[in-house]
């Protein structure tokens, strides 16, 4: 009984947080509280992964908790499995760095008993049956990793992250309780059994998936519902950041994908443009947004929402395809998502890492004060590197395989009959290409910034590599990433069981193709092999090595940099994030944050340096949010008058309320 | 019962109702007393007779208390709180008496419309003594909102609680009366103590519960 | 046999790109001089040019890192697949499967990405602009070729090139709306891409406008040598695209006979010679445009691109 | 041993009063304070086995023994509680012996008149007993005899009697109602009896009758705008007694308000209370949730917190139903418990700092990590989330409001969510960022407060079938 195994492996790591709670301030906590983690969650996937692989039925479980009269489901089918093994995947590469990273941490007392208990909650998410275990357990997993953000609490930008982050939370939960409440019908039909038969009205069903779409997406960081994300996720401890980015915005995407696919009856087309044009507002703006950072961590955390967005675009085809009855193209579609599911769990976590040791490195986030690190901490911008252009969908990474099948899908869309989706298809399919692009160009800065160059300030120069666990954890992550990469067809095969159980159908069996090639539809008609394009790459690459260093020279000669002839020895001359970016925050950046540049020229003969500001405005934040709080804080001025009163109009009030009930009264008949 | 009988306690309800208004209609302290004094008394006669034609000798308790204590302790006492405190006397009001007024209708006609919705099955006495009882309680409340001093807001909280006891011993044999009604008079004894001695006069010169109030709660 | 003799083709097809890669090159050159009335150099200078250079000793950077050695070699051999993916004289290579139209072009990008960093790498201000700029360009570049891949592959029913080189070739494809959009964005996408006039000028150095010499800028020696030729070879696969797409005649089918075969060279050979003669043309008749006109006119080809595609979209007669 | 277990409920604390009043000396007094709150708390335990029979004045069934065992539990708990709080008030001097003596035997006279307000089978009977217990806090909240104090306590005061009034004339108009049918005298009180007639009774009488029940006992309750003595009262007065209040005295009323909302649910012709209580309950919970913004004394804060949720519990009560009704009672009792243990919390908080204003205090977790982790999981459980208690009794409110009435029930997640958002806009500066205030050691009893949390914690997750049981037994009886 693989779901048992899950179950006792939950329970273990919730016993852990109470052991960690305990031991906490001892020196061995951090290794043995990691430690554990590592082994239970290393468990748990084989669990998940077996069922993945091996089971076909969903296994059912049922204790005696939550709400009495319904008691706690739990159940374990393919799309459960397939997420568990992202999150046990996640948990294990996490707790491996920590094992290393965790020793640098100033207060372990406010980290670990925090850290077994979210992964337990993840775990329970993803396996929840009915509607109050899954809330319980999402909640659950909102407040510690909270926690978690609140660990360095003395920073005021924590805590206001942190501040941020719980309300939306709360937020997104409650938008899925009225969900779940909408499903469960007046007599409470809570568990995902009943609701599956319940068969929901068209309308019922589109207001559950529009609730969906917000509880799920606040967490998942849907634009315009992205806002805590970048603030909540950097703020962590990094394998904590990493976790939140790669894991839990995934552990969301499962809440949507169960609720939109399963529960909430059979699709109407119409669903899906919603989820689509999110989808593609959400993966431009999220990269726009990540090319406009210079702090690492928050330019991560910006690019998950953008990979979010492009997940999204997949479920949104998904749904479209299964509402017009194309089994095949809805799986292609869902199996890309799910793809990319995986993929940008892989490598979210392997650059959280790696911000992770550089931060442990030289106790910066700021690119601005990095710089040349690829000298002092080789292996780590190796890995950095191979993240960077995973993450930027080049191939023969495994980030570009899930962005292909993408493009895929929506080369299929123009089968769609239905109008709105033929004039939006093409549209998001322009976006995401846009943000594809962005994306290169922005981990282009991420990476040259951080680690090419020369140092910018003493702690750059001075930086080590960082610990042998960490270094284990990106190692086996980025190997991940090139597998994935040149092996995709396993990872679509693997994900044959859920699109069967969700959709009805599956993408056709990819093992068999020749050269392990992978044909979504058919051979004539669209297939990439990225074993043979690495082999190509690599073989050609190291052929035309060896011939020139045979047949020509391979002398080198160290010397300054020429620089057309005005090299100049300070790193301030370095192009910095900021001033990388120009040209894009030009082109991107006056029309969606109102980007203006000031420069402050001094006069020919004046000395002073001059100066040059650039100030960006959120959009989002200033059009949805800001009016938000300053609305209830107008409110909540206003009725704080009511504090302030005499006895007297006190008493007014309670004279009012009685005579209007009179009057009520008096009308009543 | 007879007709004299209803009558009578229908003519003394009424009186009460208009003795209210009177009391709406004081701007001075110490005759805003007296017009209470009267109420009482009339209270007192009406508790009297409704003891009478119902032959609950233990209403008669009550109104004994209605005589002595409110009609004559109470209203002394506030004459001494008074004169020791040096209130100046003329009563400090929200809006003007005839607005007080209008709206003092106002209320009474509500409470008859209210009162007059109950069905005709229960008898007539209770029917009217209500109405009139409960346009009695209404209108003390009414004063208590819409007069600044201490004192004739706690005039105010007693005629209203003159009309629960009206209420209460218009509804033939209830029980428990004298004793809401000894527990009422505990609390108003314990609101004048409460005006005489919070301390009031260390404080502030006048017993305006305004002034009592400028501490509420957070200071801003 | 057959897969012996398709091994060979691949193989041919391979290594007569690189070799045709330089030709033509200096071909454009020449043919820019000759309409500047100018002599020129010769057809075979940059031959001559990449011989030298690889005899050279590489002069690096201090600051340069071991990424900065490994980039050449990987822009080369990304580009180099990339051109021997496209049917140049034959469609049906035996690994045009491997990778299909959105790959290639992904292919390129991971030579640029991979070129910027080399820009980022030596921690210059040249380097830097260059790479900037580089992305800058990418970044519009990229979704309107992928717009126009969009436009091609639905007319053909495939992103497989071999498969819409030869639907092209096919009688059924008739002069269509979206064909005649896609064909402008394309050109506009080429160059952009290849550093062109209007966009950028690989003649020039020292020049503040300039963006693909500037990152290159501290490389020398064989490094240079490398980059240098994965250029000419990016521009000879963006002709040949073309031409394969929009010219596909004389281009032979799948398993036919040695004669077709020299057809097929000649015919390839006759476009090359056509699109370097009109590139030679409209690079002297137009003058280099701001940095920042670049996204006008890159993003007037993203839009001739989504409007192609969506008129295939709302019709399949487009 | 028939009728004791109510006697023990109603005299133990009695003759605890009177001895208290005589006993001079803290520590004894502190103890037997304790020892008599036990006694009470066992005794109401024992209600759970055998059931007194029904008299004319006194009756137990399972809807006020609920309510009477957690009064006892909670007054227990706070006994211990305020053992080792007074004692603090003594070394700092806040409080003088003759003082404590009095508190001791007040808080034994408040918890008579609850128990005989919730045993109470006479509505004359039960609203004395609200009366005397009203007047107890009253004398409670002013002991401080600082000025803020009487303030309260005389806002409290005048607020409250015309509260008591409205509710008497309310019991006497169901009097009047009764009478025709039910016959005069005695009877025409006893709720059981009239809850058999109510059916006959004149709906209109019932309906008035109602209106000032519920404005009367509303006060009580602290539904918002009759509110008003709330805040000051839980703020000025010893925090022990905030703790009673929020915990007990509010249900309380809000058990008297349950009754008659029975007794009119019987009688088809009057109207139906719910609206009124749903609309009630709703005002209060979106005036405190945006009450909660503008708050600096730490006290005053989770008041309206409690004002807040008496607003959702009326609201459930309000919207009737088996789920609701079920969602409503677990409500009420997680509340006590997270709101008393957070008053706890909060009167260490305060005497540590020596302030009650939260611009002076900070950083709690890092000084006092027990007391400050503790106060965040109040905060957590008292803003609903899981898997403490709260949650649950949210979840099925939202949920089964949400089919029935969806508007209602996005004013509701509305409401609570501000509130939330309050409740963590001040948490993050008391227990998080950079210590603010003195930082001495605190001399604190933590039991209860971890006791209350621990159960609270509890029911989040699993809630034992006899108890579930029992809920959805007294959920059918609410109607």
């Amino acid at each position: 009984m693989t779901l048992t195994v899950t179950l006792a492996c939950a329970a273990a790591l919730l016993a852990l947080s109470v052991v960690a709670v305990v031991i906490g301030r001892s020196r061995a906590a951090t290794r043995i509280v990691y430690g554990a983690s590592l082994i239970i969650a290393t468990v748990s996937l084989a669990a998940a992964l077996s069922h993945l692989l091996l089971v076909t039925e969903p296994f059912r479980l049922t204790l005696p908790l939550g709400v009495p009269w319904i008691g706690a489901h739990f159940r374990l089918d393919a799309l459960s499995a397939f997420f568990l093994a992202v999150v046990d995947l996640g948990a294990a590469s996490a707790s491996l760095f920590a094992l290393g990273y965790g020793e640098h941490e100033q207060t372990p007392q406010r980290v670990l008993p925090f850290y077994p208990a979210f992964l337990a909650g993840m775990t329970l998410v993803v396996i929840a049956d009915d509607a109050f275990t899954f809330l319980v357990s999402w909640e659950f997993m909102s407040l510690t990793s909270w926690a978690l953000v609140m660990a360095h609490h003395r920073v005021a930008d924590n805590a206001r992250a942190g501040y941020v982050y719980l309300v939306m939370a709360a937020f997104g939960t409650m938008a899925l309780l009225l969900a779940f409440g909408l499903l469960a019908g007046p007599d409470g039909l809570y568990t995902f059994a009943q609701m599956r038969g319940a068969q929901p009205a068209a309308t019922v069903g589109a207001l559950a998936l529009i609730l969906a779409l917000i509880g799920a997406g606040s967490k998942a960081g849907i634009v315009p519902l992205h806002v805590w994300l970048p603030l909540a996720h950097p703020a962590a401890p990094s394998h904590v950041s990493a976790l939140m980015s790669g894991v839990m915005t995934k552990v969301a995407v499962y809440g949507f994908v169960r609720i939109a696919l399963d529960l909430a009856g059979p699709p109407a087309w119409w669903w899906s443009i919603v989820v689509l044009a999110l989808g593609g507002i959400t993966a431009v703006m999220g990269v726009l947004y990540a090319l406009m950072q210079h702090d690492l961590k928050r330019l991560l955390a910006y690019h998950t929402v953008e990979n979010i967005g492009i997940i999204f675009i997949g479920l949104g085809l998904a749904l479209a395809f299964k509402a017009h009855g194309m089994l095949f193209a809805a799986a292609l579609a869902l199996t890309a998502a799910l793809l990319h599911v995986f993929n940008h769990s892989l490598f979210k976590s392997l650059l959280f890492f790696g911000s992770g040791a550089v931060l442990t490195a030289t106790g910066e986030r700021d690119m601005e004060h990095l710089g040349g690190l690829i000298h002092r901490m080789p292996q780590t911008a190796f890995v950095f590197l191979v993240g960077c252009v995973a993450i930027s969908a080049l191939p023969p990474l495994n980030g570009f395989v899930s962005e292909w099948l993408t493009f895929q899908a929506i080369l299929l869309s123009p089968q769609l009959p239905s109008w709105g989706l033929k004039l939006l298809v093409p549209a998001v399919g322009a976006l995401l290409a846009l943000s594809a692009a962005l994306a290169a160009a922005c981990f282009v800065k991420a990476y040259g910034v951080t680690f090419l160059g020369r140092p910018r300030t003493r702690a750059a120069e001075t930086a080590t590599e960082t610990d042998g666990f960490s270094l284990a954890a990106m190692f086996l992550l980025a190997g991940l990433c090139l597998l994935a990469g040149i092996l995709p067809g396993l990872f679509i095969d693997a994900l044959a069981p859920v699109a069967t159980a969700l959709i009805g159908a599956r993408m056709p069996e990819q093992i068999g193709a020749q050269w392990l090639s992978i044909v979504p539809i058919a051979a004539s008609r669209s297939s990439y092999d990225g074993l043979l394009v690495f082999l190509f790459i690599a073989i050609s690459g190291s052929l035309a090595a060896f011939v020139i260093h045979r047949l020509a020279s391979d002398r080198l000669r160290r010397a300054p940099a020429w620089d057309c002839g005005y090299p100049d020895l300070s790193p301030a001359t370095q192009y910095t994030a900021m001033s990388f970016a120009q040209p894009i925050r030009r082109v991107f950046g006056t029309v969606v944050f109102r980007a203006r540049e000031h420069v402050d020229m001094p006069p020919p003969g004046d000395t002073r340096p001059a100066r040059f500001k650039a100030e960006l405005s959120d959009p989002i934040w200033d059009t949805l949010y800001a009016p938000l709080v300053a609305g209830i804080a107008i409110a909540a001025d206003h009725l704080n008058r009511l504090q302030f009163l005499t006895i007297r109009q006190f008493l007014s009030m309670v004279f009012g309320a009685l005579v209007i009930l009179l009057l009520v009264l008096a009308v009543w008949s | 019962m007879s007709r004299l009988d209803f009558d009578i306690a229908h003519l003394l309800a009424g009186l009460l109702v208009l003795i209210s208004f009177i009391e709406l209609y004081q701007d001075r302290l110490y005759a805003l007393l007296n017009v209470y004094a009267a109420h009482a008394l009339v209270l007192a006669a009406s508790v009297a007779w409704q003891a009478f034609i119902q032959d609950a000798p233990h209403l008669y308790l009550t109104a004994a208390i209605a005589l002595s204590f409110k009609a004559i302790v109470i209203p002394v006492a506030l004459h001494r709180i008074i004169a020791r405190l040096g209130i100046h006397r003329e009563i400090e009001k929200v809006v003007g008496v005839g607005t007080t007024m209008l709206a003092g209708m106002g209320l009474v006609a509500l409470s008859m419309v209210v009162m007059l919705r109950v069905t005709h099955g229960a008898d007539p006495l209770a029917r009217e003594d209500l109405a009139f009882a409960l346009s009695v309680v209404l209108l003390g409340l009414l004063m208590m909102v819409t007069r600044r001093n201490a004192v004739s807001q706690v005039v105010g909280f007693m005629s209203l609680e003159n009309g629960l006891v009206l209420a209460a011993t218009g509804a033939k044999g209830m029980p428990l009366v004298v004793e809401i009604s000894v527990a009422f008079s505990i609390l108003i004894a314990f609101i004048v103590i409460g005006i005489f001695l919070f301390r009031i006069r260390e404080r502030f010169d006048t017993v305006d519960v305004q002034a009592l109030d400028r501490y509420r709660g957070e200071r801003r | 046999m057959v897969l012996i003799r398709d091994f060979a083709i691949q193989g041919a097809q391979m290594f007569l790109v690189l070799a045709l890669a330089p030709l033509f090159t200096g071909f454009v050159r020449k043919v820019k001089a000759r309409l500047l009335r100018r002599q020129g150099p010769p057809l075979i200078q940059p031959y001559l040019d990449l011989v030298r250079l690889l005899r050279k000793e590489v002069v690096l950077a201090q600051s340069a890192s071991w990424l900065f050695r490994v980039i050449p070699y990987l822009v080369f051999a990304a580009t180099w697949v990339a051109a021997s993916l496209v049917p140049t004289f034959r469609t049906g290579l035996l690994f045009s499967w491997s990778a299909d139209l959105i790959a290639i072009i992904a292919l390129l990008g991971s030579a640029r990405f991979f070129l910027a960093l080399a820009g980022m790498d030596v921690g210059t201000s040249f380097g830097g602009i260059g790479s900037s700029r580089e992305v800058m360009i990418a970044s519009l570049a990229e979704p309107a070729m992928l717009m126009v891949v969009f436009t091609l592959a639905l007319i053909a029913g495939s992103t497989q090139l071999s498969t819409v080189a030869e639907f092209m070739a096919s009688p059924q494809v008739g002069l269509r709306v979206s064909l005649g959009l896609g064909l402008i964005g394309l050109v506009m996408v080429a160059i952009a891409e290849n550093g062109r006039i209007p966009i950028d000028n690989p003649a020039t150095h020292l020049e503040l406008t300039m963006v693909h010499e500037a990152m290159v800028l501290e490389y020398s020696g064989r490094h240079l040598a490398l980059i240098e030729l994965s250029a000419s070879l990016k521009l000879i696969l963006y002709v040949s695209l073309l031409a394969c797409l929009f010219a596909p005649w004389g281009i032979e089918a799948a398993g036919a006979a040695v004669p077709a075969l020299a057809i097929g060279i000649s015919a390839y050979i006759g476009k090359l010679a056509v699109g370097g003669f009109l590139l030679g043309l409209f690079e002297t008749s137009i003058a280099k445009m701001r940095v920042f006109r670049v996204p006008e006119f890159l993003g007037a080809a993203l839009m001739l691109g989504l409007l192609a595609t969506l008129l295939r979209f709302v019709s399949g007669s487009f | 041993m028939s009728f004791d277990a109510v006697a023990g409920v109603l005299l133990i604390p009695a003759l605890a009063a009177a001895l208290l009043a005589a006993l001079p000396g803290y520590r004894t007094t502190a103890r037997i304070n304790v020892v008599a709150t036990t006694l009470t708390f066992l005794c109401a335990l024992s209600l759970f086995f055998h059931r007194p029979p029904t008299g004319s004045y006194l009756l137990v069934d399972d809807l006020n023994a609920t309510f009477i065992v957690l009064t006892t539990f909670v007054g227990f708990t706070t006994s211990v509680f305020s053992a080792s709080y007074i004692g603090h008030e003594l070394e700092t001097g806040r409080l003088t012996p003759p003082f404590v003596r009095f508190y001791h035997a007040m808080y034994q006279v408040l918890m008579f008149a609850m128990n005989l307000a919730l045993v109470a089978n006479n509505i004359g009977l039960m609203w004395v007993a609200i009366e005397l217990a009203t007047l107890t806090t009253v004398l409670m909240v002013g002991l401080y005899r600082t000025h803020e104090a009487l303030e309260a306590a005389w806002k409290y005061f005048i607020l409250g009697s015309v509260g008591i009034a409205l509710a008497l004339f309310g019991t006497i108009l169901v009097y009047m109602a009764a009478r025709p049918v039910v016959g005069e005298g005695l009877d025409a009180m006893v709720w059981t009896v009239l809850v058999k007639h109510a059916a006959a009774f004149d709906p209109s009488l019932l309906d008035l009758a109602f209106v000032f029940l519920l404005l009367g006992y509303g006060t009580k309750v602290g539904l918002a705008p009759l509110h008003a003595w709330l805040p000051d009262a839980h703020a000025e007065g010893p925090t022990p007694i905030s703790a009673v209040l929020s915990g007990l005295l509010l249900n309380v009323a809000l058990y008297a308000l349950l009754r008659f909302k029975m007794l009119l649910a019987v009688n088809t012709a009057a109207l139906a209370p719910g609206p009124l209580m749903v609309t009630l309950g709703l005002i209060s919970l979106v005036f405190a949730a945006f009450m909660l913004y503008r708050r600096r004394d730490i006290k005053r804060m989770f008041a309206y917190s409690s004002i807040e949720h008496m607003g959702i519990i009326t609201f459930a009560f309000g919207m009737g139903g088996p789920l609701a009704n079920f969602a409503g009672l677990l409500h009420m009792t997680m509340h006590s418990l997270t709101k008393s243990a957070i008053f706890f919390a909060v009167g260490h908080v305060a005497q540590v700092k020596g302030t009650q204003r939260i611009a002076d205090i900070g950083g709690l977790t890092v000084t006092h990590p027990v007391l400050g982790w503790g106060l965040v999981l109040g905060v957590v459980a008292i803003a609903g989330l899981p898997p403490l208690g709260i949650f649950m009794s949210e979840f099925l409110v939202v949920s089964s409001t949400f089919a029935r009435a969806p508007v209602l029930a996005i004013i509701l997640v509305f409401g609570l969510l501000v509130g939330l958002a309050g409740l963590f806009l001040r948490l993050n500066g008391i227990a998080f960022g950079e210590p603010r205030g003195p930082q001495g050691k605190a001399t604190a009893s933590y039991v209860p407060m971890f006791a209350h949390l621990a159960i609270v914690f509890a029911a989040g997750i699993y809630i034992p079938p006899a108890l579930v049981a029992w809920f959805q037994n007294v959920a059918g009886l609410l109607g």
